[in-house]
């Protein structure tokens, strides 16, 4: 057992204790573990596989980038082990593995890395015949997690929210950041990953409790200041654009709007490049202090340290404090700068080695670390001469660190490199962003919190809260990062990349072949894009392409750094995920009709009414009849809806549309037919003039929107005197059509309806069913009709009305496929079916809507233009023979085997008991009057070129029968 | 195990040579300057190189070669579009690529999926069964499916959408494919590097000289260069290098993202798209699914990320996917795309003698990267266009001769 | 997402607006031969600076006149049409 | 300086959400004269955009934008103004919206889920409403103060009206909030 005796401040609550199965054998552990620190109490450490090699690995960062120590873990694929708190029954089993964590079948590759170096799949199996093959075996060997096809979807509870300071960070200079910012009046949310704040101040200790004391008391001010909020067990996924911050916890998404952003998110520990640098119980030495602080874990018992800055000999004292035997201190510099950490440790009669390096780490029984190999350090040099093994079972890296400046790099921070600090620092910094603390290049504690007041301060004042206090930080004296903390080998296995499994050969192999550029280092490499995206791998990878191509590390630059700084669940991103939909104040009547529904945009509409044991074409073709023969009703509330009124509302009009509106008559309608500017048709509808100055006009379901908003924008641009109103929403519509549609209506209203009255293309305003209705004579479906446009909270009475008076009458509901094949008959285009992206009013024989004499229209000079070139297609009506095989909708049209047109439109015609149709063809053809059309199975139908309308081409339906 | 692994294990040294010559300086003169190192401008030098023996070519890229958005997009490669040109030019890419890596003895992961576009609406289906006849026409395997084929090839999906797009066909393209992008514009590279052109990384171009109407020099951040012909192959920057030579095109630059997961065991085959969702997606070999969506609705010449992005390509994902809910969305990113209004390119002679464009390449250039070699090689070798691209000439749109292409690459990929 | 201030509603979510592309004068039909005005209708010059484009807040249906910078994602001021400062 | 927003879902029963769509009359109103027709009519107007006061006890104006107005109150209270005649530069509004009202100390929870907008700095300026986007849909926000915390009457396409009461009420539960029938809600509106 590794379990420690209580540690102060330990997270771990002792009254909980709990169980789990891993690798289907069952441990305990305590409310407050990670699945990494439970394992590792009970003496596991092994804990996964590496990605390529499948070699055994543990505990590396403990920080939320062992990418290697993934678990499996119910229907999460990805499970972190260092990260993920401990849960009763919990079951896991490492990702990736062939035949277990043990007996990984796969650890084979590992015996053939020699023969697999980097982009090694560049340079072979890729003969045409034989990749499909290796592609099976690499799908078979990739990926980490799996997937559970059948995990419900998780819908989270996203949100916004707004601060004036956002403070990502809650260690020691993120909390005196916070608080100084509050101090000065602004409302500040201080955010950090871990379960709880203090961050490194509660675990880097150099066995000193005053340390932990004063982090302590600065989470205790925070936490008790008003104007505070600390988030812990959250992390800041990204910066967005304007001080946008995504702030990612186990439930949901809180997506933080700041005015001035904080960035004091630490550095992250960099790893050592020696052989066998990856055997389990070799990690740096911050998880090792976290373990044994957070957690009470002993990490080892026996271990030998290898270090290059002042942290690793605090390391030190701290596991020797707690019972770790320290076989000795290797340090990488030539001699140490005595520091009080390092004469503390001497006087515990610790060994100290400066100028020498671990030369290799060897396993023991089981894979773990059993010795590390020391030899004399020479920067320059190859791989130095083992002088001495030492016997060990853990090994600790300190040697360096990275700022954790993905976010900065984010926000467009200009990075520099600091020689004295051998380490980027932020240069300059984007408005409204701050960095403090070891991410702004200062790492003694003392100058973190000052660092930290300072940049407070800053932000407030940013923030509009106060003035920024001039405080200065002292330079540190002692480089906290070792410029060169390689150690080649012959061998190998010296991991630079423990996603990838990367070693030091690999970049240098890399740059031979010519990827000598950092980006193409990486996209070659691979270095830096598995899951945990460069945390412990970018920043020695920038070393070596540095020495490698004889620049420095500020010359080579380094990658961007992209969201996510932690992968985020879909879930967590999708949250709830709206789907805005409307409905028509008549959609329950065509539910209890049966409605078959089809989407319109945003609308369903009734697709035709289904009924018992009749065919949905059948039931088409019954509505349809009913038009034609007695009376149906549609709701054609969708339409676009839309009023005009003023002096200038026809003179507007006649901008906008093409045909002429100011010599329309008070109470009748016109077809109406837009274009934009260069010619193509874009939407139309019918225009009906209420008074000299108002006009309501119609425009298509899909087009409704746009229309509105672009005549809005024109009438602001034309400065004209109206207004347009949109009364989309407002109003429920339907139209009533049939021969008997007049009697229907006559039952309901006290209009006269005579067509002397009420003529064709009419519009007037009355009762009907005693509500305040316009009517208007329309034939679209081509028999007598009324299309009735009432306030949308009346709709529904208006159906059931409607419905009741044509009781009598036969009356049927009729859906979108019978007025497409009504409206078929009568040759009526629909816009969007029978035109497309570039069709001009030209081509489907609008010409007479074109009034090219008016002063300007939209679309008129570029339809003078068009006019005068040959036209490429043309629109036609066309029949079919009466009996064999039809065409679909865009099956093309083929002459002398090369494409001469499409279908846009067919359909079987009741009443012409053939198929009909629409289509575009080559003008020629058109001419001749027939072609032909190849349907999907190449039979070739001939169709004859048909005048419309095809139905009633004399329009004597819209006649009083006499 | 394949002969040249053996190599590696066997040989003392690394055994593979450098693939890219550096050059310390420019020359003064070449023959041909090519403005881009993307996978466009290094196949054209490929070609140019290889096929017309024109080899005193630079390529000039002002980052590092295939770092556009050659190394941006989501490597699929289809030929189903709906205008002849597109079909008849998109499909003699999609052969060249089938042969590519072979050519090249480099392994760019060409993976014959199949490609599914969903209808989710009965316009939809009508257009894809347009271009089902358009493609079978010109001999490309396309054809509409119904739902249950959807669900054979993806069994997981929920082709009810969440009950939000009932899924009502596809257009399935078996010859869809995906590659690995940025072996694509190392292996042109390299191909044209041993054929003697030049190419020129971290090297900017600052200004193009012209004389009576025609190219004279090209002034670049590392020097000037004399050069009677340029190309200008830099989807995303094209109107910045049209300015300098003063021609207006109707190009809008809009950032178009995408975004990849962690590495999850392989589930998923084919490559999928759905239009109304605006959303595709596939699986590569590294296991991470490659999400995409539509473009971003303004125009901006930046590759930001944006949340909105992630949250509504999550959301969408999840109505076709719900199980990828705990799924970890691990990166994003984003190109900037050539947007024209007939969703075509822009292809040819200019206005300018000597100055030859390949632009125009919206969210549709990577597939069309070996095709675009080839003809503008020939259209430079000859000074003529390639008859391939007549129909994308920059022209079309003075003569109101659009090539509506919108229907099949509205939604891109 | 990008904050852009509507002139009338203030301060708001990129997405609350449509973007109705660039400020353009229109030249005289009845003037301009076919060429001037096709290279009106399609072509414009793309490169990247400040622009003075339309703008409308959807929720009010408020169109507005936003400058803004396309290489930096700027937005440096909006105004009503017609009332620049 | 404004409150930050409790980031934990509101305690339940503390937050209510009510359908006053039939209990309620819309009129609305708008173009560059609009305002000067409503003032000759003896109503009182807001000075700025995007504010709103109290007709009297039961009814509100409230001006969306520079030149368009909403006026609500009960069924029959506004139909005099509704059928005065339009003049010159004034375009009368057919308003067929929803209308919720959404009460208790969990509405600001239920808002930050469904809404962008940062309500603490909206409710500083008194009579202060706004045009936004809710979910997905446009909508017109009404904060109201009140004792008890803040109530909301919101406005909505009345297309809609049935999406935007479901979301709503969907999250309103899952904080523990439940749906009120408009009677023992109306009370003393605005």
């Amino acid at each position: 057992m590794r379990r420690l005796p209580p540690v102060p401040g330990e997270w771990i609550d002792r009254d909980r204790p709990l169980t789990f199965r891993f690798e289907g054998r069952s441990f305990r552990g305590f409310a407050g573990d990670t699945l990494t620190s439970a394992l590792l109490a009970e003496g596991e450490s092994m804990l996964g596989r590496s990605f390529k090699y499948h070699r055994p690995r543990g505990v590396l960062s403990f920080a939320n980038h062992d990418v290697n120590a993934v678990v499996q873990l119910g229907d999460q694929p990805n499970a972190r082990a260092d990260v993920t708190p401990l849960d009763e029954g919990m079951t896991l089993t490492a990702v990736n593995t062939f035949g277990g964590l043990r007996k990984d079948r796969a650890s084979l590759l590992g015996a053939m890395a020699r023969f697999l170096p980097v982009g090694f799949y560049y340079k072979a199996f890729h003969t045409k015949a034989l990749f499909p093959l290796w592609e099976r075996v690499f799908r078979a060997l990739t990926g980490l997690g799996k997937v559970d096809l059948d995990a419900p979807r998780w819908r989270t509870p996203k949100r916004y929210g707004f601060c004036d300071v956002l403070v990502i960070g809650a260690g020691p200079s993120g909390l005196a950041a916070a608080l100084a910012a509050a101090e000065q009046g602004a409302r500040v949310t201080l955010v950090d990953e871990n379960a709880r704040p203090g961050g490194s101040g509660g675990y880097a200790l150099g066995a000193d409790p005053g340390r932990a004391r004063q982090t302590a008391e600065l989470v205790d001010a925070a936490r008790a200041h008003p104007r505070i909020e600390l988030i812990t067990g959250a992390y800041a996924a990204g910066y967005y654009a304007d001080h946008w911050v995504p702030l990612v916890t186990p439930e949901r998404m809180i997506k933080m709007r700041a005015r001035a952003v904080i960035v004091a998110s630490g550095a992250y520990e960099q790893p050592a490049v020696f052989r066998n640098n990856d055997l389990p119980g070799v990690m740096l030495a911050s998880a090792a202090q976290r373990l044994l602080y957070r957690h009470a874990v002993q990490p080892m018992h026996r271990a030998v340290v290898l270090v290059a800055n002042a942290d690793g000999y605090r390391a030190a004292l701290d596991l020797a404090a707690h019972g770790v035997k320290i076989a000795a201190v290797i340090d990488l510099r030539p001699q140490s700068c005595l520091t009080d950490a390092e004469l503390a440790l001497t006087k515990r009669g610790i060994r100290i080695l400066p100028g020498s390096c671990i030369v290799e780490a060897r396993p023991g029984d089981g894979g773990r670390v059993a010795s590390a190999c020391v030899g004399p350090f020479e920067e320059r040099g190859n791989t130095p001469t083992i002088t001495e093994t030492i016997d060990c079972d853990g090994i600790l890296m300190s040697v360096g660190w990275a700022p954790t400046a993905n976010l900065l790099y984010q926000a467009g921070t200009r990075m520099r490199y600091e020689p004295s600090l051998a380490q980027f620092v932020p240069d300059v910094l984007p408005e409204g962003v701050f960095a403090c603390g070891r991410v702004n290049g200062t790492y003694t504690l003392d100058a973190r919190l000052l660092d930290g007041r300072r940049a407070g301060s800053a932000a407030a004042a940013h923030a509009g809260f106060g003035e920024p206090k001039t405080i200065t930080v002292p330079p540190e004296t002692d480089a906290p990062n070792h410029p060169w903390p390689m150690i080649p080998h012959p061998k190998g296995k010296n991991f630079v990349d423990f996603d990838e499994d990367l070693q030091f050969k690999d970049f240098e192999n890399a740059v031979q072949e010519g990827f000598d550029n950092i980006e193409l280092l990486k996209r070659f490499s691979t270095v830096g894009m598995g899951p945990s995206q460069g945390k412990h791998s970018n920043m020695n990878a920038l070393r070596i392409l540095a020495r490698l191509t004889g620049r420095t590390p500020g010359q080579v630059g380094s990658t961007t750094a992209r969201p996510m700084f932690h992968p985020v669940p879909m879930a967590i991103l999708g949250g709830r995920g709206f789907h805005p939909e409307r409905r028509t104040p008549m959609h329950d009547q065509h539910e209890a009709l049966g409605a078959v529904w089809m989407p319109a945009g945003d609308w369903r509409r009734p697709e035709y009414y289904a009924r018992p044991d009749v065919a949905r074409d059948e039931c088409i073709r019954e509505e349809a009849r009913s038009v034609r023969e007695g009376v149906g009703l549609i709701d054609v509330g969708t339409l676009g809806k839309l009023e005009i009124i003023g002096p200038d509302a026809a003179a507007f009009l006649e901008r906008v549309y093409t045909s002429r509106y100011s010599n329309m008559k008070v109470g009748m309608t016109r077809y109406a037919l837009m274009c934009d500017e260069s010619g193509v048709v874009i939407d139309d509808g019918v225009v009906a003039r209420l008074a000299e100055d108002h006009f309501y006009f119609t425009t298509t379901t899909s087009g409704a929107t746009a229309v509105y908003r672009e005549l809005s924008r024109l009438n602001l641009e034309w400065r004209m005197d109206c207004g347009i109103v949109n009364h989309t929403g407002a109003h429920a519509a339907v139209n009533l059509a049939g021969p008997r549609a007049r009697e229907v209506l006559a039952a309901i209203t006290a209009l006269d309806l005579s067509a002397a009255a009420f003529p064709y293309l009419a519009v007037r305003e009355g009762k009907v069913a005693g509500i305040p209705a316009r009517l208007m004579r329309v034939g679209f479906v081509g028999e007598w009709g009324y299309e009735i446009h009432v306030p949308a909270r009346s709709g529904a009475a208006l159906w059931e009305a409607l419905m009741k008076a044509g009781a009598a009458h036969g009356i049927r509901p009729f859906g979108v496929e019978a007025q497409r094949l009504l409206r078929l008959e009568k040759g009526h285009i629909i816009i969007g079916q029978d035109t497309d992206g570039l069709t001009t009013p030209l081509e489907i024989g609008m010409d007479w809507a074109l009034k090219m004499d008016k002063p300007f229209f939209v679309g008129q000079r570029s339809m003078e233009i068009l006019a005068r070139k040959p036209r490429k297609q043309t629109l036609v009506g066309f029949t079919l023979p009466e009996h064999g095989l039809a065409p679909k909708e865009c099956h093309l049209v083929i002459e002398r085997n090369e494409i001469a047109g499409r279908v846009t439109s067919i359909a079987w015609s009741p009443a012409l008991q053939r198929h009909i149709g629409l289509a575009f063809v080559d003008p020629d053809l058109a001419a001749r009057g027939h072609f032909r059309i190849r349907t999907e199975h190449g039979a070739m139908i001939e169709a004859t070129v048909s005048p419309t309308p095809f139905y009633d081409p004399d329009n004597l339906k819209q006649k009083e029968v006499s | 195990m394949p002969w040249r692994l053996l190599r590696f294990g066997l040989s003392k040294k690394h055994p593979e040579p450098r693939m890219f010559t550096p050059h310390a300086e420019l020359k003064k003169h070449y023959d041909v300057v090519i403005i881009g190192g993307g996978g466009h401008g290094l196949a054209a030098a490929y070609y140019l190189a290889r096929d017309y023996g024109i080899t005193n070519i630079a390529v000039l890229e002002k980052g590092y070669i295939g770092g556009g958005n050659t190394g941006r997009n989501t490597t699929i490669i289809r030929s189903n579009y709906l205008t002849p040109e597109g079909v008849r030019f998109y499909d003699t890419s999609l052969k060249l690529w089938q042969d590519l890596a072979q050519d090249f003895d480099l392994n760019l992961f060409y993976a014959n999926r199949g490609h599914f576009t969903l209808a989710h609406t009965d316009s939809a289906l009508r257009t894809m069964r347009w271009r089902a006849e358009v493609n079978k026409h010109y001999g490309v395997d396309s054809e509409v499916v119904g739902p249950e084929d959807v669900k054979r090839a993806a069994p997981m999906i929920d082709l009810s959408c969440g009950g939000h797009a009932p899924i009502l066909g596809a257009l399935y393209h078996s010859p869809g494919s995906v590659a690995r992008h940025d072996a694509v514009a190392w292996g042109y590279g390299r191909g044209a590097d041993q054929r003697g052109v030049e190419i020129h990384q971290q090297t900017e171009v600052l200004g193009i000289e012209t004389e009576g109407g025609r190219v004279r020099a090209v002034n670049t951040s590392r020097g000037r260069i004399e050069t009677g012909k340029v190309l200008c192959a830099v989807a995303g920057f094209t109107p910045r290098v049209l300015d300098m030579v003063g021609i207006r095109s109707p190009i809008h630059v809009h950032p178009l993202q995408a975004m990849v997961s962690e590495p999850v065991k392989p589930w998923l085959d084919p490559i999928l798209v759905s239009g109304s969702l605006h959303t595709y997606i596939s699986q590569s070999a590294r296991g991470e699914l490659v999400m995409g969506a539509a473009l971003d609705p303004y125009e901006l010449h930046s590759t930001r990320s944006t949340l909105d992005f992630a949250e509504g390509l999550s959301s969408h994902m999840l109505d076709m996917f719900p199980f990828l809910s705990r799924v970890k969305v691990m990166r994003q990113w984003a190109g900037m795309a050539d947007m024209t209004p007939d969703f075509a390119p822009i292809m040819g002679l200019t206005a300018v003698e000597g100055f030859y464009l390949d632009a125009g390449w919206g969210t549709w250039g990577f597939k069309a990267t070996p095709v675009c070699g080839k003809t503008m090689a020939y259209t430079i070798a000859n000074d003529r266009p390639h008859e391939l691209i007549g129909g994308f000439s920059l022209d079309r749109f003075r003569d109101y001769a659009l090539t509506g292409e919108k229907g099949a690459a509205s939604v891109g990929h | 997402m990008k904050i852009m201030t509507c002139p009338i509603n203030g301060p708001r979510l990129i997405s609350e607006f449509a973007y109705g592309g660039e400020l353009r004068a229109m030249p005289d039909p009845a003037a301009c031969g076919d060429d001037a005005w096709s290279d009106y209708v399609f072509h414009r010059n793309s490169a990247p600076g400040v622009k003075r484009e339309w703008w409308c807040h959807t929720p009010s249906n408020t169109w507005f006149i936003a400058e803004r910078d396309t290489e930096q994602d700027r937005i440096l001021r909006t105004y009503l049409y017609g009332e620049q400062p | 300086m404004s409150v930050p927003l409790p980031h934990s879902p509101a305690p339940a029963a503390t937050l209510s959400l009510t359908d006053l769509t039939v209990v309620r009359q819309l009129v609305g109103v708008k173009g560059p004269k609009a305002a000067q027709w409503l003032a000759n009519l003896g109503l009182p107007l807001p000075e700025t955009a995007n504010h709103w006061l109290a007709l009297d006890d039961d009814r509100l104006i409230a001006r969306l934008g520079l030149s368009e107005f909403l006026l609500d109150g009960p069924p029959g209270s506004l139909d005099t103004l509704a059928a005065t005649p339009r003049t010159h530069g004034v375009y009368p509004v057919l308003r067929q919206d929803a209308a919720f009202l959404l009460c208790g100390a969990g509405a600001p929870e239920l808002l930050a889920q469904v809404c962008s907008l940062d309500f603490a700095t909206l409710e500083v300026t008194p009579g202060a409403l706004a045009l936004t986007s809710m979910a997905g849909v446009g909508v017109t926000l009404l904060p109201q103060p009140g004792d008890g915390g803040s109530r909301y009457r919101l406005w909505c396409d009345g297309s809609y009206g049935l999406y935007l009461w479901e979301t709503l009420r969907e999250i309103a539960e899952a904080l523990g909030g439940d749906a009120v029938d408009a009677q023992t809600c109306t009370e003393s509106l605005p």
